[in-house]
């Protein structure tokens, strides 16, 4: 990750894409090509690598595990509900930038972005009271993170599971957000959760037991409806998606726009030092929002690939080897 | 002093020298803001300022303001004192409130400040701490009063300790109800009598501080923030209401003589009543 | 737009190459350790024709009459490899060259550097070596004049030639004693560099020329920095009698680049990540018989790992054709 | 009160760039002059040019140093090439903050530089009027004496005394008749 | 915090009660009544009470209220940079930090600085950076500190800090292009959905908000943001009406997001004279 750029790489730059032609090659709305591998860590309970040609390297684990439920003193809310916790961290060894303590502040924005687009609750930012009322039968059902997290429950006003969503940096070339989000739906997609077998002691005593088949699982429900994020940087007039490094240094604001497949939004966040013009900011609102869902399609696609060409090999009684880290 | 061919302004030679700035005032008998030298500054006194606390007030002594604010929740009482309830006083300075504070864990004066101010309402037993207990062993309430300082311009204490009384005067606690291990209050309607309580303080220290000037022996009321940098040390008197001494805290390393210290107390005396006064207006 | 999905795939090298992965100064056809020796590197043979790939602690040759060069240590009379890297030999000197390394540098190497700091009377200057370099104040061409005495209102006003993140091409003038490597840009073709785009590839890929400024038949220039910064630009006809000196440090690029520079420039870009990517020496003339590969691909195609593969294939088969 | 209706915010529009020029206060944005300081729009008229659009600020900017300013300081350290100072007075503004500067042995007098000394010219606690020179590096600004009215302005004796000027480089203890070496800013 | 020594230590973890309501409670609701303090249209924004000069320590400060809602502010600088390490900038660099008091919400909060209020603190100086010069104050910084007294609602407490912030730069004769009004807006459905929705459904086109529309309500307050379904914030300049921060969670038309944008850029245009009124103001107290 470079800190320091020349005023006439910036020129050249800013140019580029005045033109339509990025210093690599790319137009404006080009991707990377994006090297995407599931089920990559065994001890998990799904996971993903998301590569994006040319450096970003981020590895997103799901954990499923078993705790109390989070209730609100003041409302209740939250008793019918599992969790969802998510942490981005970039490693040390991706940028120079990041040791040390370098890293700190780009994890928490990270980590907090992620945690407001994908928890159930919309209002996570304000105090935990701010949930709607379950009693009031106010509509929204599943919140802007898509996941139902009623179904995680298992014993209301008690147990529930919890999914940790652990992002890890490997490498850094760019665009972090949009790889830690494409990661974060393949992950979630190889999620399996164990079924679990409740049983009513009596006097409202419950007990449960996990199922230990490891045919016998769930998939995480609601995961089609997860968002990604679009991350739309603001170059002179212009803006472009999947930046370089050099180009996110020449980025005056960049904007996050957080879509479903439906093409609703699911949060926006302006990030860097600089303004939008109003009719800009719609106008790139409505630019992420179409890339968004031409991204999820294609994305979906290629998990489900994946997804089906490993049952095929599994019921051909074929080994499922992934690449892994040996890959290119 | 100074080399008289250079010519500064007011502002420049306070600057460069402040103690001989300052100086030149008091022999005057007056101070460099206009007060006379046992003068405090004009004082004011909001309560209730706080929806979101249990109780709350504000303090202002002239460019000083502190906001204090209690909050009650429930614990475990201490193993020694099973019926005992806690109050947790803490002054924050924040780096808001002057360029002397920085970000980060609470300066050396904030943890001072605070000390005192526990020591005063602990050892003077401002509150019965078993007024707290909801269930013996089981729960009790926790009163956690933080003084905030949003404008810091010298003598803390006095302002702190004024906005801490005034909030804890100022305190409503939903009655518990305690069932199975569970703490549960009623919520809805507004805050009454009836479903609510109020603190029974057993006093009400307050407190006034002087600014003591060894060389010159000199002795300023209610010093602001300029006069606190340059002063020798700082001494608080702490009085409750029926003129009883509550806590005399010194800071610095200003010595006192006893001649300096009555008079001190004679002030105290004064303007504890004085603002006592203030504080039950409304 | 324009976005592809992608299963990570197992590297494939590229056949017939193997000319392009040998270090300069000897083929490793020359490689030829005698075979009563063998024994101790492990029980594989050092056969002639194939890359001999060793790994820290592991042993070359327990033949006394080699000496032990860089990379490698002696150790109960055998010359073992403290790095992971492929073995050299001249003669009877064996040295290991390992696979990633910072750039090492030699006086009169040709280097592309950024500029980190401004610090009293020199620039420190990051040359993706093991420290950043220095660039003394002394050592470059100040501006009006050709060889100005260096004046006190210069040590103030630094920035006005080089800020930090400002990219150099200089030359490597000698060593201090920790080790960094002192620049300089006293003369015309070196200074601050404009109208393009810079690129990074690891150190050892490019090689010891006779020039490392390039103009490319396709109208842009490239130089290559021995530490493995390349700087791609649009083409700036040279005149070295009638440069204006004020100009060197000037921050203002060219105003007539034309979409169809850029698109060269991009291109050509493009072509030395490919090599890069295959891990082949680059110079000149591959990169124009890359750009040549690359002419029947479309410019935002070029970014995909199977058409940088393509392109790279072609150039060192090309290469090897001319050679053969 | 004021005219208030000349009183402007950050961001209010001033006028057309043709019509006027960008004094202090303000700045130009596409064709129009804003103001970017709280304060009193002032129009200040010259002959031949445009009419300068200016700002007064009504809260004054904490002090910073600039080129060519005209700072007080103190001298915190000393060592054979250079002394490090607080720059706590800007002009005739005193910084909340101090600064940090430093003098370096060539910037200490205009003449004869290879002979200055730091010692015989600053001693720590020193009170010098000095001028910005660079915005120096990461830490300091680099300040210069290197001229008559600049120098050691109010400084304290070995013995405790304070010392008056009696020539550019010597000044003398009141209390002792002591002479010490410095480098004097001459008496305006 | 059990380890904290620098303060006056509690017991080692403490709760809130549990709130438990009478049958008869009847909570407001925004199917029932317009909003939740009645007399206000959904448009209508709290009135907006700011003032300036309130931290004599500080370079510049100002104190905002919005009914409930209090914030203060104070700015510090250009100062020298404090921090070692940092290299040479011809820029200046703006530094803010947001901390809530810890009675500030209805929950007790920590008295260290958590990661939201990190969070915050680098949301409030990417709007803020946009209006301030920086290019006029090499190697300084700028440091603004807000302290949250209460806040009535997450979106207008955040929206208030950009505003009492950029008054309280204005305040300290900083240079700037423009004041940054902030303003907040919620998604709140104001009828009952008619069937369940707890059915996931599979066609995308068929999201799980359903048909209904939701109102835009400005500058919720907390109760009303109970209902809420999304939400935005938006930082705006005035002047040169560039937008410097926009900050959106929950789920959302592009209409309704479109439509909650044109409303905010209007109604930090009504904050906008607020904030000016209470600039001159401070002219007013000097020059009397």
């Amino acid at each position: 990750m470079p800190s320091l750029i020349s005023p006439s790489e910036r020129d050249y730059i800013l140019k580029g894409i005045e033109c339509n032609i990025r210093a690599d090659g790319r137009q404006r709305p080009d991707y990377r090509e994006v090297i995407l591998e599931t089920g990559v860590i065994s001890q998990t309970s799904g996971s993903a690598r998301v590569r994006l040609a040319g450096g970003t390297d981020v590895l997103v684990s799901v954990k499923a595990d078993i705790g109390p439920v989070l209730v609100d003193p003041e409302t209740g809310e939250g008793a019918d509900k599992g969790q969802i916790i998510c942490n981005v961290e970039c490693a040390p060894s991706a940028s120079q930038q990041f040791e040390g303590r370098g890293a700190d502040e780009l994890n928490n924005e990270l980590t907090q972005m992620m945690t407001r687009f994908l928890s159930h609750n919309t209002t996570t930012l304000s105090t935990p009271s701010s949930t709607t009322p379950s009693s009031t039968g106010a509509p929204n059902n599943n919140g802007a993170g898509g996941i139902n997290l009623s179904k995680l429950c298992i014993i209301p006003g008690e147990q529930c599971w919890i999914l940790y969503v652990d992002a890890l940096v490997l490498d850094y070339g760019g665009n972090l957000v949009d790889a830690v989000f494409m990661g974060t739906r393949a992950a979630i997609f190889d999620t399996r959760i164990p079924k679990t077998e409740v049983q009513d002691l009596g006097d409202g005593n419950f007990d449960f037991e996990v199922l230990d088949d490891a045919e016998d699982t769930e998939v995480v429900e609601g995961r089609e409806d997860m968002p990604i994020c679009i991350t739309l940087n603001k170059i002179g007039a212009r803006h472009i998606v999947d930046a370089s490094p050099l180009e996110e240094l020449c980025t005056e604001a960049k904007l996050v726009v957080a879509v479903n497949r439906s093409g609703e939004l699911c949060g926006l966040q302006k990030g860097q030092d600089g303004g939008i013009e109003p009719s800009l900011l719609l106008e790139m609102i409505q630019f992420g929002k179409t890339l968004g869902q031409t991204l999820i399609k294609q994305l979906d696609a290629k998990i489900k690939a994946e997804a089906e060409a490993d049952t095929i090999k599994r019921q051909n009684g074929q080994p499922v080897v992934k690449l892994g880290f040996f890959a290119q | 002093m100074a080399t008289p061919a250079f010519s500064f302004t007011p502002s420049t030679f306070q600057k460069l020298h402040p103690a001989e700035f300052f100086r030149r005032f008091t022999t005057e008998g007056v101070r460099p803001d206009g007060r006379l030298l046992d003068a405090f500054r004009p004082t004011t006194v909001h309560h209730g300022v706080i929806s979101t606390a249990n109780g709350s007030a504000m303090v202002r002594i002239g460019g000083t303001t502190v906001v204090c604010g209690v909050k009650a929740e429930v614990a475990e009482p201490k193993l020694d004192a099973p019926d005992q309830g806690y109050l947790v006083p803490n002054v924050e300075l924040s780096p808001m409130c002057s360029s002397k504070f920085r970000p980060g864990p609470p300066s050396e004066q904030a943890q001072a400040v605070s000390e005192a101010i526990n020591r005063v309402l602990k050892e003077s037993k401002v509150l019965d701490l078993k007024d707290l207990c909801i269930e013996e062993g089981k729960a009790v309430w926790v009163l956690y009063v933080d003084a905030v300082c949003v404008a810091y311009d010298g003598n803390i204490f006095d302002a702190a300790l004024a906005a801490i009384m005034a909030a804890l005067k100022n305190v409503r606690i939903r009655k518990p109800t305690y069932q199975e291990g569970t703490i549960k209050v009623s919520g809805g309607s507004t805050a009454t009598d009836e479903n609510s309580f109020r603190l029974n303080l057993a006093r009400a220290p307050l407190s006034a501080t002087f600014a003591i000037f060894d060389t010159t022996l000199t002795i300023l009321a209610d010093p602001n923030v300029t006069e606190e940098t340059i002063s020798d040390g700082q001494i608080s008197i702490t009085l409750d209401e029926t003129g009883l001494l509550c806590g005399v805290t010194k800071i610095g390393a200003a010595s006192c003589s006893q001649s300096v210290m009555k008079d001190c107390v004679q002030s105290a005396k004064k303007r504890t009543l004085q603002l006592r006064g203030i504080m039950n207006q409304q | 737009m324009n976005v592809s999905f992608h299963s990570p795939a197992p590297r494939t090298a590229i056949s017939g190459s193997k000319a392009h992965r040998q270090s300069k100064q000897h083929g490793l056809e020359d490689m030829e350790l005698d075979g009563d020796h063998e024994d101790g590197a492990n029980g594989s043979g050092v056969k002639a024709s194939t890359l001999h790939v060793v790994t820290p602690g592991e042993v070359i040759t327990n033949d006394t009459a080699f000496m032990r060069g860089h990379g490698t240590y002696i150790e109960n009379e055998k010359v073992v490899s403290s790095v992971a890297g492929v073995v050299d030999r001249v003669n009877k000197l064996i040295s290991v060259r390992p696979l990633h390394t910072r750039y090492t540098g030699e006086i009169g190497d040709v280097v592309v550097g950024r500029i980190t700091e401004v610090a009293q009377k020199r620039w420190k200057v990051d040359v993706s070596a093991r420290q950043d370099a220095i660039l003394m104040l002394s050592s470059i061409n100040l501006p009006g004049g050709v060889q100005r005495r260096k004046q006190e209102s210069d040590e103030l006003q630094m920035r006005s030639f080089f800020m930090e993140g400002d990219l150099v091409v200089a030359e490597v003038q000698a060593f201090f004693g920790d080790g960094a490597y002192s620049l300089h840009t006293r003369s015309l073709k070196y200074g601050k560099l404009r109208n393009g785009t810079f690129i990074s590839v690891p150190p050892a890929l490019v090689q010891r020329c006779k020039s490392h400024f390039h103009s490319l038949a396709c109208g842009v220039d490239v130089i290559l920095g021995l530490n493995g910064y390349i700087w791609v630009s649009a083409h700036v006809p040279q005149n070295l009698d009638e440069i204006d000196t004020e100009l060197v440090y000037s921050n203002k690029n060219k105003e007539d680049i034309t979409p169809r520079d850029r698109e060269s420039i991009a291109r050509v870009g493009n072509c030395i990540r490919a090599l890069a990517d295959e891990f082949i020496f680059i110079n000149d003339t591959i990169i124009s018989f890359a750009y040549e590969a690359s002419l029947q691909y479309k410019l935002k195609d070029m970014n995909k790992k199977e058409i940088m593969h393509a392109i790279a294939t072609e150039a060192t088969t090309a290469v090897d054709n001319m050679k053969g | 009160m004021t005219s208030v209706a000349n009183a402007v915010v950050p961001g209010q529009r001033l006028g057309h760039v043709q019509e006027y020029s960008a004094g202090p206060g303000t700045y130009s944005h596409q064709d129009f002059l804003y103001a970017s300081v709280v304060g009193i729009k002032k129009i200040i008229e010259a002959q031949g040019e445009l009419p300068t659009l200016t700002v007064q600020r009504e809260n004054s900017q904490s002090a910073m140093p600039e080129i060519d300013a005209i700072v007080t300081c103190k001298v915190v350290r000393v060592n054979p090439r250079f002394a490090a100072v607080n720059i706590m007075v800007v002009g005739e503004t005193p910084c909340k903050d101090d600064f940090q500067g430093i003098i370096r042995v060539q910037d200490v007098r205009a003449t004869e530089k290879d002979k200055v000394k730091i010692y015989n010219s600053f001693r720590p606690g020193d009170i010098v009027r000095a001028q910005v020179i660079s915005l120096g590096d990461a830490r300091s600004y680099y300040l210069s004496t290197a001229s008559n009215e600049l120098g050691v302005i109010f400084g304290t004796s070995v013995a405790g005394g304070s010392l008056v000027p009696i020539s550019w480089q010597e000044m003398q203890c009141t209390k002792t008749k002591a002479i010490e070496l410095r480098k004097c800013a001459k008496p305006m | 915090m059990a380890t904290d020594r620098k303060r006056v230590a509690g017991p080692e973890s403490s709760v809130a009660p549990l709130v438990e309501y009478p049958i008869d409670h009847q909570p407001w609701t925004p199917f029932t009544e317009k909003r939740h303090d009645s007399h206000r249209q959904p448009e209508d924004l709290r009135p907006i009470y700011l003032k300036t000069g309130l931290i004599s320590e500080a370079n510049g400060s100002a104190y905002i209220e919005l009914e409930k809602t209090k914030l203060t502010c104070g700015v510090y600088g250009p100062r020298p940079v404090k921090r070692a390490g940092q290299g040479f900038s011809d820029r200046g660099t703006l530094n803010c930090e947001i901390k809530f008091a810890t009675f500030s919400c209805v929950k007790r909060r920590g008295t260290m600085r958590d990661a939201q209020e990190k969070e915050l603190s680098q949301i409030l100086s990417q709007g803020l950076t946009p209006a301030v010069r920086l290019e006029l104050f090499p190697k300084s910084n700028v440091d603004i500190y807000i302290t949250v007294l209460e806040s009535d609602g997450w979106g207008s407490c955040i929206a208030a800090a950009f505003t009492v912030a950029s008054v309280a730069l204005a305040h300290a004769g900083i240079e700037m292009l423009d004041l940054v009004a902030g303003c907040s807006a919620s998604y709140i459905p104001t009828s009952i959905p008619s069937t369940s929705s707890s059915t996931t459904s599979e066609a995308p086109s068929e999201g799980a908000t359903g048909s209904i529309t939701p109102q835009i309500f400005m500058d919720a307050d907390l109760e009303e943001e109970k209902f809420q379904q999304g939400s935005i914030v938006l930082a705006y300049m005035p002047s040169l009406n560039q937008t410097t921060h926009v900050l959106q969670s929950g789920k959302a038309e592009g209409a309704i997001i479109s439509q909650s944008v044109e409303h905010c850029v209007e109604a930090c245009n009504k904050i906008f004279a607020v904030m000016n009124h209470a600039l001159l103001e401070s002219i007013d107290q000097k020059t009397v």
